[in-house]
């Protein structure tokens, strides 16, 4: 394999970071800015699909993920991308790809480019995970988030399906803890780390997800979390926007501001919150990093 | 070219009726080296074989083919017939031109073609076949047992019984294997060491037997009836032979760690026999955890060792011993638990394996047996057990079923239920498997009388929540989640092949399966022995049993070594490989490709221009060849051959079929 | 990707100056009997020497050229005990391996003297230049990759895989994702392409056994092919015999193939035969997972299994 | 495409040495491959499952077409590959070899070994330009005469459209 240095990547920032997960997007630049990564958008970058695409047509579900890949073989660089659906959409893709060479010759008649499998995705924390980024993370460290206690909470899209991500536990998942560990703060070991938020019900069940959600902040408040650490816009959107309606049916009040894992790596190496737009929440995210002298 | 006799079967119609017999004579007459042919109603008659015995001396005739029906069918018989002319029995050959050929075929034309080939192939193998003889080989009447679990204590009694010598060899410092931590049996809640501690101890006394405990299988070569087998005596620590077993070792060794008798339940010390009925009765020091050995202070069992037993520096010490069978015992593992971070073992304390609970739940066990989970020592007011964790699972686990799990949660569901009367007990089941004699009635019992909760569905996920545990799961029969909130839950684990068990099996040269467990020779027809002549099974090595069904297999597997025994020579077969030595270059590739592990280097010695030279060649015991030809293939320059299907005969078959093309209907 | 083959005349110079101080000291001092090396035959070629006393090792060249493998030699020495010193590069140790695997010499009786290597121009190739072009290339070292032994495009041993002393420097190692292009050129044709493609390589053949001669991997007593019984191989040379003749040993080194292309690089007739091992390179790595299937191994590929390989039954071809 | 040559057992029968009986009545003349031809398939089946997976075809008299002639092998490992070329250098049209299921083995291992050489040798048969639907592998098991029959009659109608084998390209062997 080529060795891309210096270390730099495909961004595929998806629809979410542009809209609902802005701080997300922008937590990421500042992190890679700070360990001297480079990230480069990916030109004409399009839908992954999720999930709508893959429930309607296989081949389409195939199709739009392979074409963000094969943009990024295009620029020889791997892909980062931050959203957890986006992410599991392209790493299916490239799944796919090695079992359907029919879909890579479909693919290829379609859009008129090649897909060799040559570029994968990475997911955020995976990504900081990586030697040379976690080492970097060390170096920059400016301010550990000492005596902040996190939850760290993975969602169901980053672990699986296992076979394809093959990455970390799906059921005991530790990459997120370790990167908590690396940047001083405290995580916190909670039976829900990969249970579902209910995202995809979202507009239809509100009450089903109120319920799940609730589930969630529960274990995560009563294990001792002051806070709640993400990589997913769709698991940040609906724990952040439903702690009010998990709190009733809990019959409990909630307050756990819920923070991309980007944003509390971006403090820890010194970032301002107004550079990581920690002024989007909805919960407040900004009373706990004051009390505790971190913002 | 040798003169080759051709007899052509009618059977009766069966060939007949589709084959004209008489123009595949004519056409057969004419083949090279064929100077009599022969139509018979029914070869295979006495007047049938009379005939063939007469044309043998009326017409000096050196190879015999007979075209009838299969080899399979009447090869023996036909070589009984030419033994009894005086003529080497592997002179024959067949051509089956009733199953392959009129029997499947209904033009008559084409058939009488494809006979004719038959025939014609059958020709140019018999003119290159030659004389065998089957070899003998002398039966070391002594058996070796590997394992002392239930199985192995019950061959082991078997076969010394019959007797035979019997050496019994186990790794674990006694016998009684996992039989000896259970604490009843289902489905008659007999107390499991109340009948197996007997048996134990008969081994033990037992003249006929040799007891080889903390001991291992280093090393096995030879073959059936002539086994040679290595062990590995591990050092105790202890001279077994001055120690009482009086025990005050044991009580006086300051060091304690967890004991995998009680599988992590309970503790030992450093110099320790694994339960009190230990046998021997003899304890081995620990030498990991021995103060002594790691820090070169305390030697207190030494000072307090009355009979002057305790042995520092004891060695390993390697036997030697020659057998003539193998019965391999070497039981089963657990499946690891931690595999599945949803149920949460070995994270949540009172996530516990079903061997755990049955230590828990032992008179002799840690709590006296007293249920007591291990967080805070409560009597859980409710327990979950959990089926299926890791048997019939393709993503996570195994995909066969372990057979006995279902009883053993069953009867834990009922103990418990006995022992705490106001606690619940909930089964989380796939289906619950009760094949066996009485075994319904138990399960049928446990809910009706007992009041056990079957709740059908496999549990999502298991968390903890304050000081209960939440077991989540869809219950199937409702159709409906449904969460459950226990203080213990129990989780029954797939039986698998032991870590080691594809060493031994290769250290053994017999073959195993997908997972490890070791192979039958037939599923049905032969399922003790394997296809490793003289090695034999029993018990869970071979796949997931419960004690009835291991002491049977043991049994039966004493009853094959009691009748291998019963012979003081064994003929073997001479279709087997061998080595032109003047050809073979000693590259022995054909050694990985054996099965049955029979050829092994030589070294010869050759004048080549007035020197003398020694060189490696290959050797093929004919003892161990099966005569597969596996390594025939492997041999490029065919140093190796195959009595029977040699190189030169399969090229003839070939050749002469098509040495001229013609339209199969052409005759 | 691999390395790029280059020319180091520098590093050759001084490796030959180390190659004969070694080879005279392990002859003058008995160590060994015959040291095998190579010596300046006709017009400039490398060919193989049999230095056996001290003054011969002043014969011994390490150029540009040293293509020929010589641990086939060894066979010719196999009678007595002595020991005999033999020089390698990275596919010379290949070549060795394969005789060592194949247990056609014994390991002890060898003194190996390994010498790293950054490539190795074909001489065929370095012949076909004008004068001055070839006299410039073999004194700078500047040669463009075409002249370079087609073995060195993807090597990824350029140090001896066994030797009992190395002269210079190692050369860094390089991980290589392996490709078998003649293989894949093929693959692409159509059958029939393919089939005429065999069959004029056929009737060129001369049958003149170069190609099994110089293989490392064809070491018996006695060939199948030169056996009368059974007659594995017809002694006309019509096509069906001819194909019969190179399948044969295509698959006899199936698994054992160290990719050396010597059988190609020796053959009057110019044929292409790496075309037949190729595939058989290709296929094992693809169906067995073998990654280096040129590396002799303890057990080759077709003598080991695994229960999960891929299968003919239910559609995996 | 050279039409094959009929009365081929005329010709054998005058290598016989016995020239005044070698004259069978029946005579065909020659016939167009396509017009009557028959292919020959060689079929290397293992003793204890695929032979006997033929003998249970027979013995419940699953009629198949008489296409194929069996060379009986202990195992299907005992198949060299040079034994399949053979064949079809001798003229088969077709060679079908079949041993015991992965696992089945009578000699517990034979048949991986035998899978991995086949495997390879699939590929290789067609890489040097013979048709892979000539070469058939298969697994059939003793009880297995069914598959035994359709394997045969699946076989031979698909080299019946093949025409005849590579001798016809390759030609004559001396």
């Amino acid at each position: 394999m080529t060795e891309k240095q210096p270390l730099r990547y495909a961004y595929y920032p998806g629809c979410s970071l542009h809209s609902t997960a802005r701080e997300y997007d922008l937590s990421m630049k500042v992190v890679a800015r700070a360990v001297g990564v480079e990230l480069v958008e990916i030109p004409d970058w399009n839908c992954c699909g999720a999930s709508s695409a893959h429930m309607t047509d296989p081949f389409l579900g195939f199709a739009l993920p392979g074409r963000v890949l094969a943009l990024a073989e295009e620029m020889g660089l791997d892909v980062v991308a931050p959203c957890a659906a986006c992410y599991g959409r392209l790493a299916a893709a490239r799944e796919e790809a090695a079992r359907h060479p029919d879909y890579v010759r479909r693919l290829e008649k379609a859009t008129g480019r090649r897909l060799s499998g040559s570029s994968r995705a990475w997911n955020v924390l995976e990504w900081l995970c990586q030697e040379r980024v976690s080492a970097a993370v060390r170096e920059a460290l400016k301010r550990p988030l000492q005596g902040l206690a996190v939850a760290p909470y993975y969602g169901c899209l980053l672990v699986r399906p296992p076979k394809v991500t093959r990455f970390d536990d799906p059921e005991r998942p530790v990459t997120m803890d370790r990167i908590l560990e690396t940047i001083g703060a405290a995580p916190v070991d909670f039976a829900f780390k990969t249970e579902c938020c209910g995202a995809s019900l979202g507009i239809s069940r509100t009450d089903l997800v109120s319920e799940l959600t609730g589930r969630i902040l529960a274990a995560a408040a009563d294990a001792g979390a002051e806070a709640v650490a993400v990589a997913c816009p769709l698991c940040q959107t609906n724990l952040d926007s439903r702690q009010e309606a998990a709190g009733l049916r809990q019959g409990r009040t909630f307050d756990l501001p819920v923070y991309y894992i980007t944003q509390l790596v971006g403090l820890a190496l010194g970032a301002s919150a107004r550079e990581l737009g920690l002024g989007r929440h909805l919960v407040d995210a900004m009373s706990l990093l004051r009390e505790k002298k971190l913002a | 070219m040798k003169r080759v006799g051709v007899f052509l079967c009618w059977c009766g119609s069966n060939i007949a009726g589709t084959v004209d017999v008489g123009r595949v004579a004519e056409k057969v007459r004419l083949l090279p080296g064929v100077v009599y042919v022969e139509e018979n109603k029914y070869t295979c008659s006495e007047p049938g074989q009379a005939s063939i015995m007469k044309a043998i001396k009326e017409h000096d005739l050196e190879r015999v083919v007979v075209a009838s029906c299969s080899p399979r069918l009447h090869e023996p018989t036909f070589r009984r017939t030419l033994e009894a002319a005086g003529m080497n029995p592997y002179h024959l050959e067949m051509a089956n031109i009733r199953e392959h050929c009129s029997w499947v075929h209904t033009d008559r034309e084409e058939a009488t073609a494809k006979a004719f080939d038959i025939v014609r192939m059958a020709v140019a193998k018999a003119l290159r076949n030659e004389a065998l003889q089957p070899g003998r080989i002398s039966i070391e009447k002594k058996a070796l047992v590997l394992g002392g679990g239930i199985a192995g204590i019950q061959a082991a009694l078997d076969i010394a019984d019959a007797g035979h010598q019997v050496i019994l060899v186990e790794r674990e410092p006694t016998i009684g294997g996992r039989m000896a931590q259970l604490d009843k049996t289902f489905p008659t809640l007999d107390c499991s060491s109340c009948i197996l501690t007997p048996k134990m101890v008969d081994c033990a006394k037992h003249p006929n037997i040799t007891l080889y405990t903390y001991s291992e299988l280093e090393k096995v070569e030879g073959y059936i009836g002539n086994f040679n087998v290595t062990i590995r005596k591990k050092a105790r620590g202890v001279d077994e032979a001055l120690c009482t077993g009086c025990g005050l070792c044991q009580t006086k060794c300051p060091v304690k760690v967890d004991s995998e008798f009680d599988v992590g339940v309970g503790k030992r010390k450093a110099i320790y026999t694994p339960f009190p009925q230990a046998v021997p009765n003899k304890p081995v020091i620990d030498k990991e955890n021995c103060r002594y050995h790691k820090t070169g202070k305390c030697r207190i069992c030494e000072r307090v060792c009355e009979a002057k037993a305790i042995r520092f520096d004891q060695e390993d010490t390697i036997i030697e011993e020659k057998v003539g069978a193998i019965v391999v015992a070497t039981g089963f593992d657990l499946f690891d638990l931690e595999t599945y971070g949803e149920y949460g073992y070995g994270l949540y304390p009172d996530v516990i394996s079903s061997l755990q609970f049955e230590r828990l739940i032992n008179a002799s066990g840690p709590t006296e047996g007293k249920i007591r989970r291990p967080s805070d020592q409560e009597v859980p007011r409710s327990v979950a057990f959990v089926l299926c964790v890791g048997s019939r699972d393709d993503q996570k686990g195994v995909s066969y079923c372990s057979r006995a799990c279902c009883m053993y949660s069953v009867k834990h569901a009922t103990q418990y239920r006995e022992k705490v009367k106001d606690g619940r007990a909930f089964v989380f089941y796939m289906d619950i498997r009760t094949p066996g004699k009485a075994y319904e009635e138990f399960y049928r019992r446990s809910s009706v009388d007992y009041g056990v909760e079957y709740i059908r569905g496999r549990p999502s996920k298991i968390y903890q929540k304050g000081k209960k545990l939440v077991v989540r799961a869809e219950d199937t029969l409702l159709g409906r989640p449904v969460e459950v909130e226990v203080d213990m839950v129990v989780l029954a684990p797939a039986m698998v092949p032991k870590h080691d068990a594809a060493k031994m099996a290769q250290t053994l040269g017999v073959s195993y399966d997908g997972y490890g467990f070791l192979n039958e020779a037939h599923p049905k027809l032969r399922p003790v022995e394997t296809n490793t002549a003289g090695i034999y099974l029993a018990g869970a090595c071979q796949g997931p049993k419960d004690i009835p069904d291991t002491v049977a297999q043991a049994g039966a597997a004493a009853a094959k070594v009691a009748a291998l025994f019963s012979q003081d020579e064994l003929t073997t077969e001479p279709m087997v490989a061998r080595v032109d030595e003047a050809l073979c270059s000693g590259c022995l590739w054909c050694k990985p490709v054996c099965p049955y592990k029979a050829i092994e280097a030589k070294t010869i010695t050759e004048r080549v221009a007035g020197r003398t030279v020694t060189r490696e060649v290959a050797s093929v015991n004919v003892g161990l060849c099966q005569g597969c030809g596996a390594c025939t293939v492997a041999c490029r320059d065919g140093a190796m051959n195959l009595a029977g299907f040699t190189n030169d005969q399969v090229l003839a078959e070939v050749d002469d079929l098509l040495a001229d093309l013609r339209p199969a209907c052409g005759v | 990707m691999p390395r790029k083959p280059m020319l180091d005349i520098e590093r050759m110079r001084s490796a030959e100056e180390a190659l004969r101080r070694e080879a005279r000291r392990l002859l003058a001092d008995g160590v060994v009997s015959v040291f095998l090396g190579h010596e300046e035959g006709w017009d400039g070629l490398a060919v193989p020497s049999f230095a056996t006393s001290p003054e011969d090792a002043e014969k011994l060249v390490w150029n540009p050229l040293v293509a020929p493998h010589l641990a086939k030699y060894l066979l010719d020495r196999l009678a007595g005990d002595e020991k005999v010193g033999i020089v390698v590069n990275g596919c010379g140790s290949l070549a060795l391996e394969r005789i060592l695997k194949d247990r056609r010499f014994p390991r002890e009786r060898l003194y190996i003297v390994g010498i790293p290597c950054t490539g190795i121009l074909d001489p065929a190739r370095v012949a076909d230049l004008p004068p001055e072009r070839r006299r410039e290339v073999l004194e700078t070292g500047r040669a463009e990759a075409g002249l370079f032994l087609d073995r060195c495009s993807w090597c990824d041993v350029p140090n001896a895989v066994v030797s009992d002393i190395l002269v210079g420097e190692p050369v860094a190692e390089e991980p290589t994702v392996h490709e078998y292009p003649r293989a894949a050129r093929l693959e692409a044709m159509s059958l029939e392409e393919r089939f005429e493609h065999f069959k004029d390589l056929y009737e060129r053949c001369i049958r003149c056994f170069a190609c099994r001669n110089v293989c490392p991997a064809c070491s018996c007593r006695e060939c199948c092919l030169d056996q009368w019984e059974p007659l594995w191989l017809g002694r006309a040379t019509s096509v069906p015999e001819q194909q019969m003749f190179h399948f044969i040993r295509a698959f006899d080194v199936a698994g054992r193939c160290i990719r050396c292309g010597e059988c190609e690089r020796v053959c009057p007739m110019g044929l292409p035969l790496m075309d037949f091992n190729d595939k058989l390179l290709k296929d094992i790595a693809e169906l067995f997972g073998v990654e280096r299937p040129h590396v002799p191994t303890d057990v080759e590929p077709l003598g080991r299994f695994d229960p999960q390989d891929p299968d003919f039954e239910e559609g995996a071809e | 495409m050279q039409p094959r040559k009929s009365g081929g057992f005329e010709n054998m029968a005058e290598s016989a040495s016995r020239p005044e009986e070698a004259r069978p009545a029946e005579t065909r003349p020659a016939e167009e491959p396509g017009a009557g031809w028959e292919p020959v398939i060689v079929g290397f089946l293992c003793n204890w499952c695929s032979y006997a997976g033929a003998d249970s075809a027979g013995t419940a008299r699953m009629v198949h077409p008489p296409n194929v002639r069996v060379i009986r092998v202990p195992c299907s490992g005992r198949v060299n590959p040079r034994f399949i070329l053979r064949a079809f250098q001798r003229g088969a049209d077709g060679v079908l070899v079949s041993g015991c299921h992965p696992g089945d083995c009578h000699y517990s291992t034979g048949n991986y070994y035998a899978r991995r050489r086949l495997v390879l040798l699939k590929r290789y048969l067609e890489y040097l330009g013979i048709d892979p639907r000539r070469f058939r592998t298969h697994w059939v098991s003793a009880s297995e005469g069914q598959k035994f029959a359709d394997i045969v009659r699946e076989m031979t109608a698909e080299i019946k459209a093949l025409g005849p084998g590579p001798k016809a390209k390759l030609g004559e062997l001396v």
